[in-house]
């Protein structure tokens, strides 16, 4: 039933009833089965896309350890089992609220502590809860990103704290501006799935936790030689980049918080399209630059692609979709080279580049090829410039954050193992463990 | 007792395992090992940096022979072995001082000789 | 319709239903419409959960084979996949009658072999063949938690003798109490979605196959010293808890067996929650007592998480589901060492602490939490008496049955491989293959 | 409304309908509702069945790479990756047009290249773009099957022209034939999930694909002798295997189209238990036939019931499937001996015997087992005859376009690699990489 | 001074080793070889093909010792390594020119004396 | 001849190789071995059991030069490879009977000299 039918039906809602009343008594639970079926679809629609986003854990993992060392291999696992485990709780009890609460100047929300007070404002179809685990899901992604830039080196305590402190406060924040009804979601910005919320936040305090860490030792000669550090396992990185694949037809097509949504196949389309023409162009590009097409940067081609058309997933079309992942698929070769022999920041598994470089590339993006208001579809400039502003804006928020953030716990409990823990491997030193007891590993 | 230490090609090893039966050497230990020489390994990139690949796979084959079977062995691996190329690896003699089988106690020639 | 054709509608309405009112066929469709809708909705959710929890055997394949040594893990993985193979034909032909077949006595099933007979009597508003898979891969979930505990050391036709009988016969007996009509369900048992019924019949079943078989070769010098025998792959370890808990939202929130209920994303939050605390806990009481956080035991902490929440995820509340993770994430520390060093039964993989323990831990916890009926919320002893029964009934029943089924299997085929095949690898011995053809493995 | 209302309802209901008729335009809308809903419901349904499929590339990527050698680790899960990227892109673009377009003559699409054209006369029930992604999905499973039998001495670029070609051409015209209105679906043929559409077409492309590339090297001694190559990791390929049969539970369910089919559930017990009897069935007959149950092979057993039952799933019964899968689980195991041994055909990863033989076997024993036509059900022998015409219209189809595919490619950039690159594995040859940095290998 | 190069079965290592610890000898290196000999390896079906596993997996120990300990190690080894069946494996001894420790420089016999 | 066995740290690898060549040897082969010496292992909790890492990892480089050049190779190695913590490693030096290059199936110095 349409709102403006709504007056017209109040009226005789009265007198209908009462005619009808006693000789149809089911007629109503018939309105009620409507709205319980519908919401019934949205609600199993956004559980399931959760699950599916929830398994990009196990992708993350995956990716992580196979880019990095094995004699790390335990400690980067245990990084990203924690950061959701440590990040369930910390969203739940405070950052939902800040996401999601009563809106304060459009900057942070401000009620619903440790899920207290209602959150009627958000008009949700669906419960509370299973809103609650999508989102819950959602910040934990954004957590994970920076495990594996700052893998190999970094204090297990450390991260720990870093994990509670982005779920708690810097991720929400970012959240509430563009999801939570704050000043970015007023002024337009489209961010449909969070190439900008959840993965540019995830990509920076990457880039500034790897810089304020610095490279792990070996990386960089003395004569300024960058010396390549392969990972311990392509099958695993490959087998996470798979998962993630998959979960993100949880991310993006479930972000429409409704089964019912017509789109949803649509943006499934648009995302696996993007993905694929990702690692399409990251082959071919790294094949004509380096001879040989690089199956490293073919897997963070794919990633590139899908963080990119996570904001536009649902505002641009296929064809849109196929040139934002291409572009997307060569910048992330790009990309890494640069952070990698330029700013000599060492990213072992390339989640800058994946993360933020892409997803601020794939937000504005959304302002050239968004059909609706896009400037290549004759919207003018002004979504451009507005997803300039919500890029720029999480870039700014976010590095100076976690540059705080970072700053105080390394004069507290410490960032980084010594060089001689680092030799010896996080594994033992951290966890006194080896991933790895049957192996023979190389020196 | 000499014994015979040859960094082989990898892929060589079943060929040289198949010869040396035929002649009636069954004994003999294998391992891998890392090799360096004048054989240049190949420069990679990895993830866009470079990448130099130095330490080449061999295999080191062990034998403890009889001195006088020294020549023969050494004939027979060479032959095998050789591709010609850069790389094919070296035999390395060595003095043994004494053998002792562990199953029955044997020692010197006894103890590699088989039955 | 479109928007369109609503003035011409609105112009017509009247007279059209007048004219079809009372040739209006499609009234009765409607009407089935309406009940096929709910029934579709209810079993895609079903079938959906199924898949998840089939997903769930390569979570405990890799949990298994990851904490275990390189020279066993075909033979693992091999009994995993081979006890939800004998399972699914077993539950399929005996099980599901024995279980959900008409009640006698409140203590097994007795109709419906072969799936012959209808199951009208459980009134299910999903078909019969969704309600069947769903069951089959909760069956084949009790049965592959043994294989963990036994492993390295058993015979691999006394385990396929195992997996058919604890489908066939075992589960399905006590499964009928707590859900097929049987005792404890008319007692007010609860036990949502299986901590009881499956995960601790898994876990006793485990309890005594391992102590029936003795510990592994080296496991304990003879002046009494407990060796650690370190698994072969973390990674594949971690892997396999993100799988499982990946699979677990479709364990709890699958229980509901229909997609209309609201509580799904109740159920998945509290699920969550549970299985975060769980690792939390494990982590934090690990580093205090080892001065290091365990990884291994992290990984069982969030599987602890989970198991001991299964019971009661649809009865307690957030706060409870937290409360009961993170003690079940401790209990399970302090039960893997009981095991280990007081027992002395060598239960490599944690099976009997996780499943087993946390499983009755979790059981009872009900009786104390549930927000309806449980003594901390004013509903008296009364729940958490029936709680314990359910949990004692089904420990005694377990242990007993699974006795008597090895010692049968002890006095026939043999439970054990000679200390030889042990110290060479089942791989070899039982498959005449190795895991790992191409890997240099330490002696 | 409850059915015991049914009678009361109806006897008011032209006078009640009369009352409200201009009263209530709700009702219009409430159709808009039904329609709405039970499109929501086939579209989510498609939708999570298609991200399921999408899921079995990682198992394929996994099964091939476990079955295969370290050296070629990191080349394998490439192709697996790429012939996915590049599949989506020339589906997309052309083969979707040339299986789903307006028929021409039973052969061909003709309609919809680069999606411009409408394809309403498919009469979907799910947008569009929910039947592409869905299709999508399927196109890149007949096209991966391919990489694992041309494992280990396959070109990449070779392999990356084969995967477009695939996917543009090579199967589309056989979807045509059989789902896109062609002459197959026309004489009654039924494939309903892809036994042949899908699984032959990959099968036999991987037939002549290995046929033609020759052995392996060390494959076939001079003597005639042939030796086991084995592959680097059983767990891997374990879980490659668990995760092929939980996304074929998307692959069978989902090809309903339909959530609100209530075979669904139908399909996937039948879908279960042949791939339980398949695994069964290889593992005792590799028992009896080399002393020891054979790891791989009963893995190849689970698959070879899963392809086997994917023709008939929807068609055949719950016994119907557990035969099938049974024979499947026998013939695969002979099937694998003989392209090994007499037809000296060196496919590592049993594609062929699992997709090719299987497929058309499982094709053809609809023709015996379908309830409703089958020759066993007292159907006659026309479903088989019809059955075993689309087996073959597709052997040699597929055989002989794949033939002159690999000719050309032969001729221009060639298709295998040097016997020198093959020695060194093509990790590093093709790629510069290593997939194990930190593994000490076997020689 | 002598090297003592032991071929043995690798689940008699960890008894070795306490052995030798327990008779004062901490210093030693260990290696995974592969060992060919006339223990036959086993023929094992995968995939329905035949397969020899020719190659057994070994463990190589490496002592180095004053000559006058060579026999009291020889026969501590022995008995513990011996299980009687084909394969036990062999100690082979070589003379050693020197030995230096390098944390020390200190050369000969001192440099491999525990202190 | 003399062969040097060096057993080192592993990270202290890069650093050797890349002294030896600047010192003109190229011509080295690397294995990973296990050692056991005064260096302690750790005591870790895996589980909650201890677990004693008493074999440590380490490298084996082989390297086969003429007599002359022995001192100055030790000298080169020992000042890299010691960081004066126990665990430092060893150099043990025996006398090579012969040497041969496959390739060319020269022997003595010669297959040991490079060009
Ligand atoms: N001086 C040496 N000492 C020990 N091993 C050596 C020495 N020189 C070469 N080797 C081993 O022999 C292998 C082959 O040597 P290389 O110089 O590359 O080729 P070639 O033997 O054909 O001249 C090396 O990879 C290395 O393992
Ligand atoms: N001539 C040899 N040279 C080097 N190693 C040998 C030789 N003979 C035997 N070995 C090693 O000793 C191991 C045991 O030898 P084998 O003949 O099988 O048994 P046994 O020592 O009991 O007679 C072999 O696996 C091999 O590693
Ligand atoms: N007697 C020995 N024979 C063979 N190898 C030895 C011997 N003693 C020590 N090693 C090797 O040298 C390594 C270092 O010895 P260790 O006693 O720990 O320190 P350091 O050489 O500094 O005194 C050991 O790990 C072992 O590999």
């Amino acid at each position: 039933m349409k709102k403006v039918n709504k007056v017209a039906f109040c009226m005789f809602a009265t007198l209908l009833i009462i005619i009808i009343g006693s000789l149809y008594p089911a007629r109503a639970d018939d309105f009620i089965e409507t709205e319980k079926v519908t919401k019934a679809i949205d609600n199993i629609w956004v559980l399931l896309s959760a699950f599916l986003v929830f398994f990009m854990q196990a992708g993350f993992a995956m990716v992580e350890a196979g880019f990095t060392r094995a004699k790390n291999a335990s400690n980067i696992v245990m990084k990203n089992l924690m950061d959701f485990a440590i990040g369930s709780i910390a969203f739940w009890l405070v950052g939902f609220a800040l996401m999601f609460g009563k809106d304060m100047g459009g900057f942070v929300g401000t009620s619903g502590f440790f899920l207290k007070d209602n959150f009627e404002h958000l008009q949700l179809n669906i419960p509370l809860m299973s809103f609650l685990i999508f989102q819950t899901v959602f910040a934990a992604t954004a957590a994970t990103i920076v495990s594996g830039a700052m893998a190999e080196r970094t204090k297990f305590i450390a991260y720990c704290l870093y994990s509670a402190a982005i779920s708690l406060l810097i991720y929400p924040i970012v959240g509430h501006w563009a999801w939570g009804g704050g000043w970015l979601s007023k002024m337009g910005f489209i961010d449909f799935a969070g190439s900008t919320v959840v993965h540019s936040v995830g990509g920076w305090a990457a880039l500034i936790g790897a810089a304020m860490l610095g490279p792990r030792t070996g990386k960089y000669s003395k004569d300024g030689r960058v010396n390549a550090i392969p990972g311990h396992s392509i099958t695993l990185a490959a087998l996470g980049t798979f998962i993630l694949w998959f979960g993100w037809f949880g991310f993006n097509p479930g972000s429409t918080l409704s089964g019912l949504d017509e789109k949803i196949g649509y943006i499934a389309i648009n995302t696996n399209t993007a993905a694929a023409m990702g690692a399409n162009a990251a082959m071919i590009f790294t094949w004509i630059k380096y001879k040989k097409p690089d199956v490293s940067m073919t897997l963070n081609g794919a990633l590139a692609g899908l963080v990119a058309i996570t904001a536009g997933c649902a505002a641009v079309n296929i064809i849109g979709s196929a040139i934002i992942g291409c572009l997307a698929g060569i910048l992330v070769v790009i990309s890494v080279e640069f952070i990698d022999k330029r700013l000599k920041i060492d990213d072992p598994v390339g989640a800058v580049s994946v993360h933020g470089v892409c997803g601020a590339f794939g937000t504005i993006m959304v302002g050239l090829f968004a059909t609706e208001t896009g400037l290549l579809y004759g919207g003018g400039i002004k979504q451009l410039l507005i997803q300039a502003t919500g890029a720029a804006a999480t870039f700014l928020w976010t590095c100076a954050t976690i540059f705080v953030l970072f700053s105080i716990i390394k004069g507290t409990v410490g960032l980084r193992v010594s060089e001689e823990e680092e030799v010896e491997g996080l594994d033992v030193i951290e966890h006194g463990t080896t991933a790895y007891g049957d192996f023979v590993l190389k020196p | 007792m000499k014994k015979l230490e040859c960094i082989l090609r990898p892929e060589k090893l079943e060929e040289i395992k198949d010869a040396l039966n035929q002649l009636g050497f069954h004994g003999m230990t294998v391992s891998q090992v890392l090799g360096c020489g004048q054989q240049k390994g190949k420069t990679e990139f990895y993830r866009g940096a470079e990448i130099n690949i130095n330490l080449l796979p061999k295999i080191k084959l062990e034998l403890v022979v009889n001195d006088s079977e020294v020549e023969k062995l050494v004939d027979t691996i060479i032959e095998i072995a050789r591709s010609g190329k850069i790389g094919d690896g070296k035999i390395f003699i060595y003095d043994v001082h004494d053998a002792i089988r562990i199953r029955t106690g044997e020692r010197g020639e006894s103890a590699i000789t088989e039955f």
